[in-house]
């Protein structure tokens, strides 16, 4: 017998109220650059080196003009517990977490599995860059906290994206983000890594797919493949890639060209580091 | 879908035809997994089972610590830790199970000391661990039973020296408790339909003799019918080990022939009982 | 710590050893179990073991490394979002749910200006008798990722443990890049299959796993069967409950229709495998270089001396109409449409490898500049490195240049150039991914 | 003027001309910055023919002199005052004794040479390593008590939990002893501590006060 005292909701499935129909997206103007990004170091004191990073939002509806919010802590290089083996190298953990109210479907405290995959992917870009055996028996942490997802809030609900494309792009803000409070942090780096994303784009099945760089989810009719690099630019190497998608043909031109472009991406995204970095420098001398 | 028991008076012949006192088909492989100290893999009916053993070698904390561990030979050997691992697609409809799942680690630990009664292992002193990982890939009916014979096969197949097979089985009561007929009679050998509608009980030996190594009864029996059952589960446990005696014997001849062992050495070291 | 570096003991003399012989130019690498480049592990394969499960597959290699994969099905049904139902209500069609799938719908669409009240009527005309063919039906149905469930279950690991959590992206990533997976998965609007595939390592990993698993994957939903659909549209679904009827997931490209019934449980030995079906499952290989030479199936000791090491998901579509097929259906000369799937850079556990000192630093070494130590040959820089090795004999390591035979753990990425050649060696004709995916046909599926 | 400033990643000149000091590493036989930092150029100091130089405790070969390059490096000065520094074998440091045990003192490593630490380094001082005369002889309560400050020299990485610590010449040592009552004690002599209200002398391993 029900229980009298919980009060059950309808027995059928009901529809949630509808609200007004959402503006469509004013046609997006090609953009042959990648979003202009703000990027801080040096913003949380207790840690031993952060960043703080913004992606701009090219067209906003929403009072706050920004699509993707990254901050990043570095704590290390610090004694490893007791129980971890004797490492010649430091251990580097990296953690990335999206803050609950940061994507269109909360997420709750505990890391899911996809944050512990980009976090994998995180490790593998900045593991190339450390040198890891100037800090023998040491740890460092790594954590991004994803305080804005890079998820359009007016897209449609029918248009919900589930293909994680938006992933790619808060991977290449966490790489961009992490490189630089790496280098606040004193840690020994190869290099500086940037993160930048290409995708294969097409409006509708007629026009033939482009690339485009940086890619927003909600401007582009569908996306057919994206890829995320982490680039040094001076080795001119590549640490972490990340392709997903399917390309027309088997042929590799357009998988390089989709390269080619993503190099691209992070170059761009490189230059703001060297700026920051050098900001950075230039005030510290001012003070001693 | 319950299972209806009301036929089987007629002809006494139960769901998959077997009479009360017969073992499902049974199929046991030795040696199937070259990567390990042994293994083997064992298939009662449709519970089909493979299982993995690594040591006995130094005991490392990390890898046991999802597994229950029983010192063997009264703590001066070896410890056996065994961990089990159902595979998600064993049973009819999908079923994950979270990591500490209180029943598997129940059986886990009722059969690490049921192992520990049988390995002895003080030659190999204190400080090693035997662990054994026990996958199992399709479960249909006496689990538990099966868990401890694949064991004991695969410690067979990994030399380490066992006083004798530990073999188990399990035996039902075709009426439920509520029936209180009679001339109720036992059932050996229990698949999942009947294990889920009759009570039941799971009886691991020490081989062929009739000293009880383990007990396991998590269903209402009458007291009346429990000596029945337990008397057919150590018969059926006799059956069981005859094929699994059978089985590491063709095992044997194989690994003579394939000149692992020389013939003569093999006579003079066995002391025949 | 990536699964494979745990056990792995390997002093840098052996390291720097394996990384010469592996970065050989003239007679190509040199392996240490004597494989040429691109030659695979012996593996044993065998499908329909578990008769519990929808399809079922296990994979043995030499070595001992076993994968065992269970994929069971089981109806679910389609939570029909309210947006869709907004989408439906624009096209101003009555409320009841009966039309024919959405493609049969012509509808103008004008700009979405449209006032609250929407009192434009659009006009619209169902057409209930004439049903569209299946296949035409099928393009416009798009799946949803989350109608699959993969699971990675590996000895050793716990399942959250991001190694574990890496390969199950990995895996599902290229199973759903393209999304023709989960139409096979559609049944109708109202319900789907959701599939579970179970992938479990019974042995812990010698080597990197995802090869294993994956080829086993790819067996498993090749021998995937679901039961044969009876009911119509858009009814609640009612299947032909004898299991010999059950169509393949990937239905075969068979000559006679009625083989693929015929070839149910029994093993038919004597028969020609059947001809490979028209689209397979991906399968996603390990590639990894040392030096200039790309190398497959990297063994453990192998990947611990790696540059870099790149998981290539490939799948055959359907052959495509641009391709003309070429008519014989044997299997070596049909063309095979391989396309990309998905691509990711895997962290070679050689970046933890301790490093070998050289003898220029090395006290023990006498560690001068004196010409008959093989530093000398090295550019003079490490001669004042040594001074300051005087300073304090055993001062940590002072930066030095890369000296020939001391192995130093590998610094930065890999060449952009040297990515893209690993790519193009699996995806081109007649390539490796080809002769995995005839190696594979090879098993008679049960 | 402003020294150069130079980003992790920046080329800084060819290895044939510079010698890698801290901050830096070489990749293609070119030099390259690793660390935010400004670039120093240390010229190596003319070095005067040395008369035989002094027997070092090891017998180590004399560095050829022909190496007369300028050591480069990228130092963290300015960027933030909590410069990261890992104690290295050689290192003096201090150091406060945490547990005593007969066979070993836990410390904790507080500073390097010259800069505090910000990470807690666990050291550990072994008997043998106290004192350089009569290494057997040595009782680890007779030198050290637990809240003392020891100055200590680095001898090794030590093993995964802790560096190995020796104070085994006349300056390394205890420098601040806090007595069983309470308050500050003074050096007496080599091996003695004194309260100065009690009275009362406790041994201690006594670094030379310069």
């Amino acid at each position: 017998m029900a229980d009298r005292r919980r009060i059950n909701g309808p027995v059928g499935a009901t529809t949630p109220p509808i609200f007004d129909k959402p503006a469509a997206p004013a046609a997006a103007k090609t953009r042959d650059a990648i979003r202009k990004i703000f990027l801080k170091t040096g913003i949380t004191p207790s840690a031993s080196g952060s960043a703080y990073l913004e992606l701009e939002n090219p067209n906003p509806k929403r009072p706050g003009n920004t699509s993707l919010k990254l901050s990043c802590t570095v704590h290390g290089p610090r004694a490893l517990p007791r129980s971890a083996p004797f490492s010649p190298h430091i251990i580097l953990t990296t953690h990335v977490k999206y803050a609950p109210f940061a994507t269109r479907q909360r997420r709750g405290y505990l890391r899911d599995s996809s944050e512990r995959d980009l976090g994998v992917h995180l490790e593998t870009a900045l593991r190339g860059a450390i040198i890891a055996d100037r800090w023998p028996k040491s740890g460092v942490d790594i954590i991004v906290t994803v305080v804005e997802g890079d998820q359009d809030r007016d897209s449609p609900e029918s248009q919900k994206d589930d293909e994680g494309w938006d992933m790619m792009n808060v991977l290449s803000g966490c790489i961009t983000v992490a490189s630089a409070a790496i280098a606040d942090a004193g840690i020994d780096c190869v290099d500086t890594v940037a993160g930048g994303v290409a995708a294969l784009v097409c409006k509708d099945d007629k026009t033939a797919p482009t690339i485009v760089m940086d890619p927003i989810v909600a401007e582009h009719g569908s996306i057919l493949a994206a890829c995320c690099v982490a680039y040094l630019p001076t080795r001119d190497e590549i640490t972490n890639m990340w392709f997903k998608g399917r390309l027309p043909g088997a042929d590799m031109m357009v998988y390089d060209k989709l390269m080619e472009k993503s190099l691209v991406a992070c170059r761009c995204a490189n230059r703001v580091i060297v700026q920051e970095l050098n900001e950075t420098v230039r005030k510290g001398q001012g003070i001693s | 879908m319950p299972l209806d028991t009301s036929t089987y008076n007629l002809a006494l012949l139960r769901v998959d035809g077997r009479r009360w006192n017969e073992l499902r088909q049974q199929k046991a492989q030795m040696g199937v997994q070259p990567s390990a100290d042994g293994s083997a893999y064992l298939e009662m009916g449709n519970t089909k089972i493979q299982c993995i053993i690594s040591g006995p070698n130094e005991r490392d904390t990390k890898s046991t610590s999802s597994a229950s561990t029983a010192p063997t030979s009264g703590g001066q050997g070896a410890t056996v830790a065994v961990s089990i691992m159902i595979a998600p697609f064993a049973t009819v409809d999908r079923k994950r199970r979270g990591r500490n799942d209180k029943r598997v680690q129940e059986m886990q630990t009722t059969i690490a000391s049921g192992l520990a009664a049988a390995v002895q292992g003080q030659s190999y002193g204190p400080r090693s661990t035997i662990h054994i990982s026990l996958n199992v890939l399709s479960q249909d009916g006496s689990l538990l039973a099966c868990l401890i014979n694949a064991a004991s096969l695969a410690l067979v197949d990994a030399g380490v020296p066992m006083t004798d097979y530990l073999v188990a089985c399990t035996a039902g009561s075709t009426s439920s408790y509520a029936a209180a007929d009679e001339e109720a009679d036992p059932l050996l050998d229990l698949n999942t339909q009947e294990e889920q509608e009759l009570p039941f009980l799971t009886l691991a030996t020490m081989g062929a003799t009739d000293k009880v190594v383990a007990m396991v009864c998590e269903s209402r029996v009458q007291l009346t019918r429990l000596e029945g059952m337990m008397a057919t589960a150590a018969d059926g446990c006799k059956g069981v080990r005859d094929f699994l005696d059978g089985v590491v014997r063709d095992k044997g001849e194989l690994m003579v022939q394939e000149g692992a062992i020389g013939r003569g050495e093999v006579v003079s070291s066995m002391d025949l009982d | 710590m990536s699964s494979t570096s745990q056990h792995l003991l390997l002093s840098p003399a052996e390291l720097a050893y394996l990384h010469g012989s592996l970065s050989l130019i003239t007679p190509g690498p040199i392996r240490p179990d004597g494989r040429s480049p691109t030659q695979f592990r012996p593996l044993t394969a065998e499908t329909g073991i578990l008769p519990g499960t929808n399809g079922s597959a296990r994979i043995c290699f030499a070595d001992g490394t076993e994968a065992v994969v269970g994929v069971k099905a089981e109806v679910e049904k389609t939570p029909v979002s309210p947006y869709e139902f907004v989408a439906s209500t624009e096209g101003r069609k009555d409320h009841t749910v009966t039309s024919t799938p959405q493609k049969k719908i012509r509808k103008s669409k004008k700009a979405p200006a449209a006032t609250e009240g929407g009192e434009d009527e659009i006009a619209m005309e169902v057409d209930e008798d004439e049903e569209a063919a299946a296949a035409a039906a099928l393009d416009k149905v798009r799946g949803s990722p989350d109608w699959v469930e993969l699971s990675v279950e590996i000895p050793g690991l716990r399942d959250d443990d991001s190694g574990t959590i890496f390969l199950t992206s990995m895996l599902t990533e290229a199973l759903l890049a393209d999304g023709e997976f989960v139409k096979k998965l559609w049944i109708n609007r109202r319900f789907h299959w959701k599939i579970y595939l179970d992938i479990i390592l019974i042995s812990p990993p010698l080597s990197y796993p995802l090869p294993l698993l994956s080829l086993t994957t790819h067996l498993a939903l090749l021998a995937t069967r679901l039961p044969r659909l009876k009911s119509e549209a858009d009814e609640d679904p009612m299947f032909d409950d004898d299991w010999a009827a059950a169509t393949f997931l990937y239905p075969r490209q068979d000559t006679s229709s009625g083989k693929a019934a015929s070839s149910k449980s029994s093993k038919q030995t004597s028969t020609a495998a059947a001809a490979p079906p028209a689209s397979r499952p991906p399968i996603t290989l390990l590639v990894m270089a040392v030096g200039d030479n790309i190398i497959f199936d990297p063994s453990k000791e192998e990947l611990a001396v790696a540059d870099s090491a790149v998981a290539v998901s490939v799948a055959e579509g359907p052959s495509s109409e641009s391709e003309p097929e070429s008519e014989s259906i044997s299997a070596t000369t049909t063309k095979r449409n391989l396309h990309l799937l998905s691509v990711r850079t895997i962290d070679p556990p050689s970046r933890l490898t301790p490093p070998g000192v050289p003898n220029s630093v090395n006290a023990s070494a006498w560690g001068t500049m004196t010409a008959a130590t093989a530093a000398s040959a090295a550019a003079p820089a490490s001669a004042s490195a040594s001074e300051a090795a005087a300073k304090h004999p055993d001062a940590r390591v002072t930066e030095t240049e890369d000296v020939v035979g001391v192995w130093k753990a590998p610094r930065g990425g890999a060449k952009f150039a040297m990515l893209g050649a690993m790519v193009a060696k699996v995806l081109e004709r007649g390539g490796v991914a080809e002769e995995v995916l005839d190696g594979l046909e090879g098993v008679d599926l049960g | 003027m402003a020294q150069t400033i130079a980003i992790p990643g920046q080329l800084l000149g060819p290895s044939s001309k510079y010698v890698a000091g801290p901050g830096t590493h070489i990749h293609e036989a070119n030099l390259y910055s690793s660390v935010l930092g400004t670039v120093t150029v240390v010229q190596p100091e003319k070095k005067n023919v040395p008369g035989p130089a002094k027997r070092l405790t090891k017998i180590a070969g004399l560095p050829s002199s022909s190496a007369q390059l300028p050591t480069i490096s990228v130092s963290r000065t300015g960027i933030s005052e909590k410069r990261e520094v890992l104690p290295e074998v050689g290192n003096v440091v201090l150091c406060r004794v945490t547990r005593i045990q007969p066979r070993q003192a836990t410390v904790a490593i507080l500073v390097v040479g010259d800069t505090v630490l910000e990470a807690e380094w666990q050291g550990v001082i072994r008997p043998q390593d106290v004192r350089a005369t009569e290494k057997d002889k040595v009782k680890i309560y007779e030198s050290f008590r637990p809240g003392d400050i020891v100055r200590a020299q680095v001898i090794s990485l030590g093993d995964q939990a802790s560096y190995y610590l020796a104070t085994a010449s006349n300056d390394l040592g205890v420098i601040m002893a806090t007595s069983e009552a309470g308050n500050v004690m003074y050096p007496v002599s080599w091996k003695e501590y004194r309260d100065p209200e009690t009275g009362i002398n406790e041994n201690r391993k006594v670094a030379k006060p310069f």
